[in-house]
């Protein structure tokens, strides 16, 4: 609605994700019970709480994917309520699923993805060096893979994807030691590039090294974290 | 990048995934085979067989259709890859054009190859003038199967039991192909004495029902798989 | 009618109704009380046992105007999806209105098809025939059954309205086909007698009389119906919004207890 | 815990799971139904489709049998718990044994309004002497196929392409079945002047065939799913 | 064959798990290319290595879910290629996938592999209130939990199902701060009633500390870490 930037607000840029008092529903469940939480343009967020607290159901509502009961929410600049199919274009979640192709080779799952956003063999060839999920690992169909070898290539899709906006939920489950370096590396150069980032992640140390800024999620709210 | 160039990727994606796993030409086609020597079983009666053998080719189709859809779309839900196309912001008609068009392809292989089939087992004979009747059925009854099935299979693909839930939306909704079907495959092969004149119609109700579910299918299945 | 909207966004109404009879309805339910005594007093005493069909005839006045009444509630049910998906409001009022009426219409379909059955035994010799009015008919019951069981999937009130709306708006499509699908195949059952185009209405006159009775009364019926089963709806809409308020408080009193 | 006690565990867990996702009555039920209509509509003849009414419930019942053993083992495969079965150490016969009878009374269920309704759609009549017949064909009957269903159900579980292995592997196993049941059917329903005496020695041969299948299953499910 | 405890090891005991020179394959792929380790009874071993290194098959193998290819294996005194059936009833496997019937709640889960080994309704909710999956959640579907609540409800029925050897495959994936001591106590309490563990995972510091010993597999092999 007003595209003009509020001269109150600290960043001069308009927040990527802006949710005020949102509440989304799983079945009868209030899996958010009013989460406010704003993330400006570059930053890496990372969400902390207990299991059952609302992380993946609020990266879901960002991504559009589950709609907002109550509260508004915009996100890249589009209302979640009304223009949810646009918000989409730009966003890339990574969930607890690694949504492959079993029987696509790494490489194709990757170029099929990079496809859809136009990318050349060289940007599709980047992205599996990226994960380390090139060479003879790219020619195995992903059904075979290990689990770990599974989130990689989950990972080398989404950089291929060149989302504007990154939504990853425990990106660490099920990497190794080498893979959570190559995922650190791969998040500053997508910032770098230009995109934003919030991160779900049990593995504090790891993630919350890298972030700009933690939250935690307790029961459905977000608190700020000093 | 255009509406028709994603479709087209999506529906190499599927057909690479069907050209890998073989499980069309290895398995669909057999049970469709199997389908209809069980029938003749159920009948035993040449005279009545070769009397119903047009329906009873389509009724395998459409049987062969719901497997097809279902494979189609549990290959999508299997790792949440719906999901992913979604929020990638993947057009949903293009979704829907990709997966009905190589649905649709799968279909005419498996339609064509249960038509020699039929002539096969059932001792149908095709004139000559017929064939050209039946190569124009199937092509027009073809894509409206492709349309409905794709639309339901997207519905049913985020639920639970959606293995039973599509064939409850499915089958009434494709009845009229299968009547207009049938007619027109009696027509070409001569069934009782129909004449081939008598087929055209037909062909053009199927035509009918594949634009408007085609059109109604494109506009629908945003909004049904959005949610 | 209700109409409150029950958007999600809008807190739960402090003073709900305490039960969907107002007296509005009470009217009508009393008059549909009415319209039904006539029309069994048409139907049983005063109108004619036919020539052929003997005193069986009878059961025509109430096949026939539930099947239209179904028609009917199910061309309500896509005129409420279409207003539904096409407004802007996006108004649930109408969602539950093309649910109700839709549940109605499948009650009221299945009548027509039990009686039918009934009747085929009787004039027919069998409950069922394999012609096209009555097979279009038997899937155009299972293809509502299958509207219903897609709004029971699951998900918030505007993606069950969504949903179905969309379903509503292609099943509706169907009916044209059960109408004149006597024309289109050659058919046992009855051709329009009552509903021809050429407005040449073929029946004893006090026979139609009942029968328009029957539609009367059977409309009466629905009306009702749809009044109290959609109210019903919207409670349990309210009900469910209600519960969202305490279910709110619930989680927000667990974090409560997490805050060091 | 002895092998019927276990197998009574996960027959009752399967009841349960269906009980709560009231998948099989919401869903497959209706799907026989439009089977059924379908066949009719295809078939399209009063004459021909009262004389093949036997074989036609018998065939939806096929085609219902497939959905419901694809469900039960889906339940399985969804989340891996067929594995983690595996490694429990439950008795690979118990497993069996509970997976077929929770199968088999699913099974019953539907056979039985199935039969009803073939009464009323396909205008069958059944003598009074009939019903005996009836009954113990459907009682004789179900145990072989939830034997089959099971056996392969299992099978085809641990492979991609299920959905479609599976038919393949149950349709031409399960055609003895289909023979006799449909056989006694139309003895017991007097189909084209069949005496209800004729109907035994079918009611024979299923059994036969149901015991053969029990045990065989029993012995085999135990290596399919091993490997 | 040699039941008699061999006076040469410094275990008395006879080792719960041992495989020599172990082969397995995975279709064509030899995902174990000769490992060999030694299990003894009441140890806790970590299994580390990078992804694809066949931490996953190796679990597998010893749950008699893989069939060994060359090489011997013997778990709780019976032989891998031979008696694979009697070793199952014994052993407990957390796989990469939870294996729970999402239909039932988690209470009805944890139930159904309780009574296949007898458990009594208080053992039952032992079970529960050890992952904390008591209360409100027992009696949700297991389809509706967050991902760390599925991961408790499994490790739930792992203790419900009271193996004498536990194999878990990352346990920790999903699991919040106080999911993961929770896990601790329940392996040392396991350990205590006479349980034998095998662990693979990435979360190296939290399951070094707990692991009696720690291996490395590198490549479908087996290195002892000094
Ligand atoms: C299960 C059996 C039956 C079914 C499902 C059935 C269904 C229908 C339907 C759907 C209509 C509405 C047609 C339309 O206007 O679109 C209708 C009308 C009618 N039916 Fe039936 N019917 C059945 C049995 C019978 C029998 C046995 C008779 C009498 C012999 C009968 C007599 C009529 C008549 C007179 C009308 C009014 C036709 C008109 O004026 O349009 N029906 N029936
Ligand atoms: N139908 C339902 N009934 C009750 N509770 C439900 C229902 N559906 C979802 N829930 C609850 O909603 C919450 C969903 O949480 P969510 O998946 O967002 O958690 P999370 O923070 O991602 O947790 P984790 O760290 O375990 O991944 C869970 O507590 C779950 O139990
Ligand atoms: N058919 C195949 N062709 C080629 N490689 C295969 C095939 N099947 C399996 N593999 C490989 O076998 C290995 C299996 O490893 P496994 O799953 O045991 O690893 P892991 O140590 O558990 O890894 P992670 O830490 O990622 O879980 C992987 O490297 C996988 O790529
Ligand atoms: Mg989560
Ligand atoms: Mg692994």
């Amino acid at each position: 609605m007003d595209a003009a930037p509020d001269p109150e607000h600290e960043h001069p840029a308009r927040p990527v994700v802006e949710l005020t008092d949102a509440v989304a529903l799983l079945g009868p469940y209030p899996a958010l019970a009013g989460a406010t939480i704003r993330v400006d343009p570059g930053e890496i967020v990372l969400l902390r709480g207990p299991n059952g607290a609302g992380k993946t159901t609020l990266l879901r509502v960002c991504a559009g994917l589950v709609p907002l009961s109550r509260g508004e929410g915009r996100v890249l600049g589009h209302d979640l309520r009304t223009e949810r199919a646009a918000v989409r274009p730009r966003v890339g979640l990574l969930g607890h699923s690694n949504g492959l192709y079993g029987d696509l080779t790494v490489r194709e799952n990757v170029r099929f993805w990079g496809a859809l956003v136009g990318a050349t063999g060289d940007e599709i060839d980047a992205a599996l060096e990226r994960m380390a999920v090139g060479g003879r690992l790219a020619e195995v169909p992903a059904r075979k893979l290990s689990a770990g070898q599974r989130r990689r290539t989950a990972l080398a899709c989404l950089v291929a994807r060149r989302a504007q906006l990154w939504l990853l939920d425990e990106p660490h489950a099920g990497l190794d030691a080498a893979g959570r370096d190559q995922l650190d590396d791969t998040l500053r150069a997508a910032v770098a590039a230009g995109a934003t980032i919030v991160v779900a992640s049990h593995e504090l140390e790891r993630a919350g090294s890298l972030a700009t800024r933690t939250v935690d999620v307790v029961a459905g709210q977000v608190r700020s974290v000093a | 990048m255009s509406r028709w160039r994603v479709a087209l990727l999506v529906a190499r994606k599927d057909l690479a995934i069907e050209w890998r796993s073989r499980v069309v030409l290895d398995q669909v086609l057999p049970f469709a085979g199997v389908t209809m020597v069980l029938f003749a079983f159920a009948l035993d009666s040449d005279a009545v067989l070769e009397r119903v053998a047009p329906g009873l080719v389509w009724l395998a189709v459409l049987f062969s259709l719901l497997v097809l859809v279902q494979r189609a779309f549990a290959v999508e839900a299997a790792d949440g890859a719906l999901d992913a196309l979604r929020v990638a912001g993947v057009d949903p008609m293009s979704i829907y054009w990709g997966k009905g068009l190589s649905l649709a392809l799968q279909l005419l292989v498996l339609e064509a190859l249960l038509l020699a089939a039929a002539v096969v087992l059932y001792g149908a004979e095709v004139p000559a003038e017929g064939v050209v009747l039946l190569v124009t059925t199937s092509i027009t009854a073809t894509p409206g199967l492709a349309a409905v099935g794709t639309l339901y299979g997207g519905l049913a693909a985020g639920f639970t039991g959606r293995e039973t839930l599509l064939p409850l939306l499915v089958l009434p909704a494709v009845a009229p192909v299968l009547i207009g079907a049938t007619r027109a495959v009696e027509s070409a092969l001569g069934t009782a004495g129909a004449a081939t004149s008598d087929g055209w119609p037909w062909v053009g109700l199927l035509t009918v029902f594949a634009v408007a579910f085609g059109v109604g299918g494109s506009l629908a299945f945003g909004p049904l798989i959005d949610e | 009618m209700t109409t409150t909207d029950l958007d999600a966004g809008t807190p739960a109404r402090t003073s709900a109704p305490r039960g969907t009879g107002t007296r509005a309805t009470r009217v009508l339910g009393i008059a549909t009380v009415v319209a039904m005594a006539w029309l069994v007093a048409f139907g049983l005493g005063f109108s004619p046992a036919d020539r052929d069909q003997e005193e069986s005839v009878r059961i025509l006045y109430v096949h026939v105007p539930t099947i239209w009444i179904a028609y009917l509630a199910f061309v309500v049910t896509a005129i409420s999806s279409g207003c539904y998906l096409f407004g802007r409001k996006k108004s649930l009022g109408f969602d539950r209105v093309a649910g109700a009426s839709a549940e109605i219409g499948v009650v009221f379909m299945a009548v027509t098809l039990i009686v039918g059955a009934l009747w085929g035994r009787l004039t027919w010799g069998v409950f069922w025939q394999w012609d096209a009015r009555l097979t279009t008919t038997a899937l155009l019951f299972v293809t509502y059954i299958g509207y219903l069981a897609v709004r029971r999937l699951g998900g918030s009130h505007h993606q069950r309205a969504k949903r179905s709306a969309v379903l509503g708006l292609l099943a509706v499509l169907e009916i044209p086909l059960v109408h004149w699908s006597v024309r289109l195949w050659r058919s046992l059952h009855q051709e329009a007698t009552v509903l021809r185009t050429d407005g040449d209405i073929s029946m004893d006159g006090l026979m139609l009389f009942s029968l328009f009775v029957g539609v009367i009364a059977f409309t009466l019926l629905y009306v009702w119906l749809l009044l109290h089963r959609s109210r019903t709806m919207f409670l349990e809409d309210l009900i469910e919004d209600r519960g969202l308020d305490q279910a709110l408080a619930a989680r927000r009193a667990e974090a409560e207890e997490v805050r060091p």
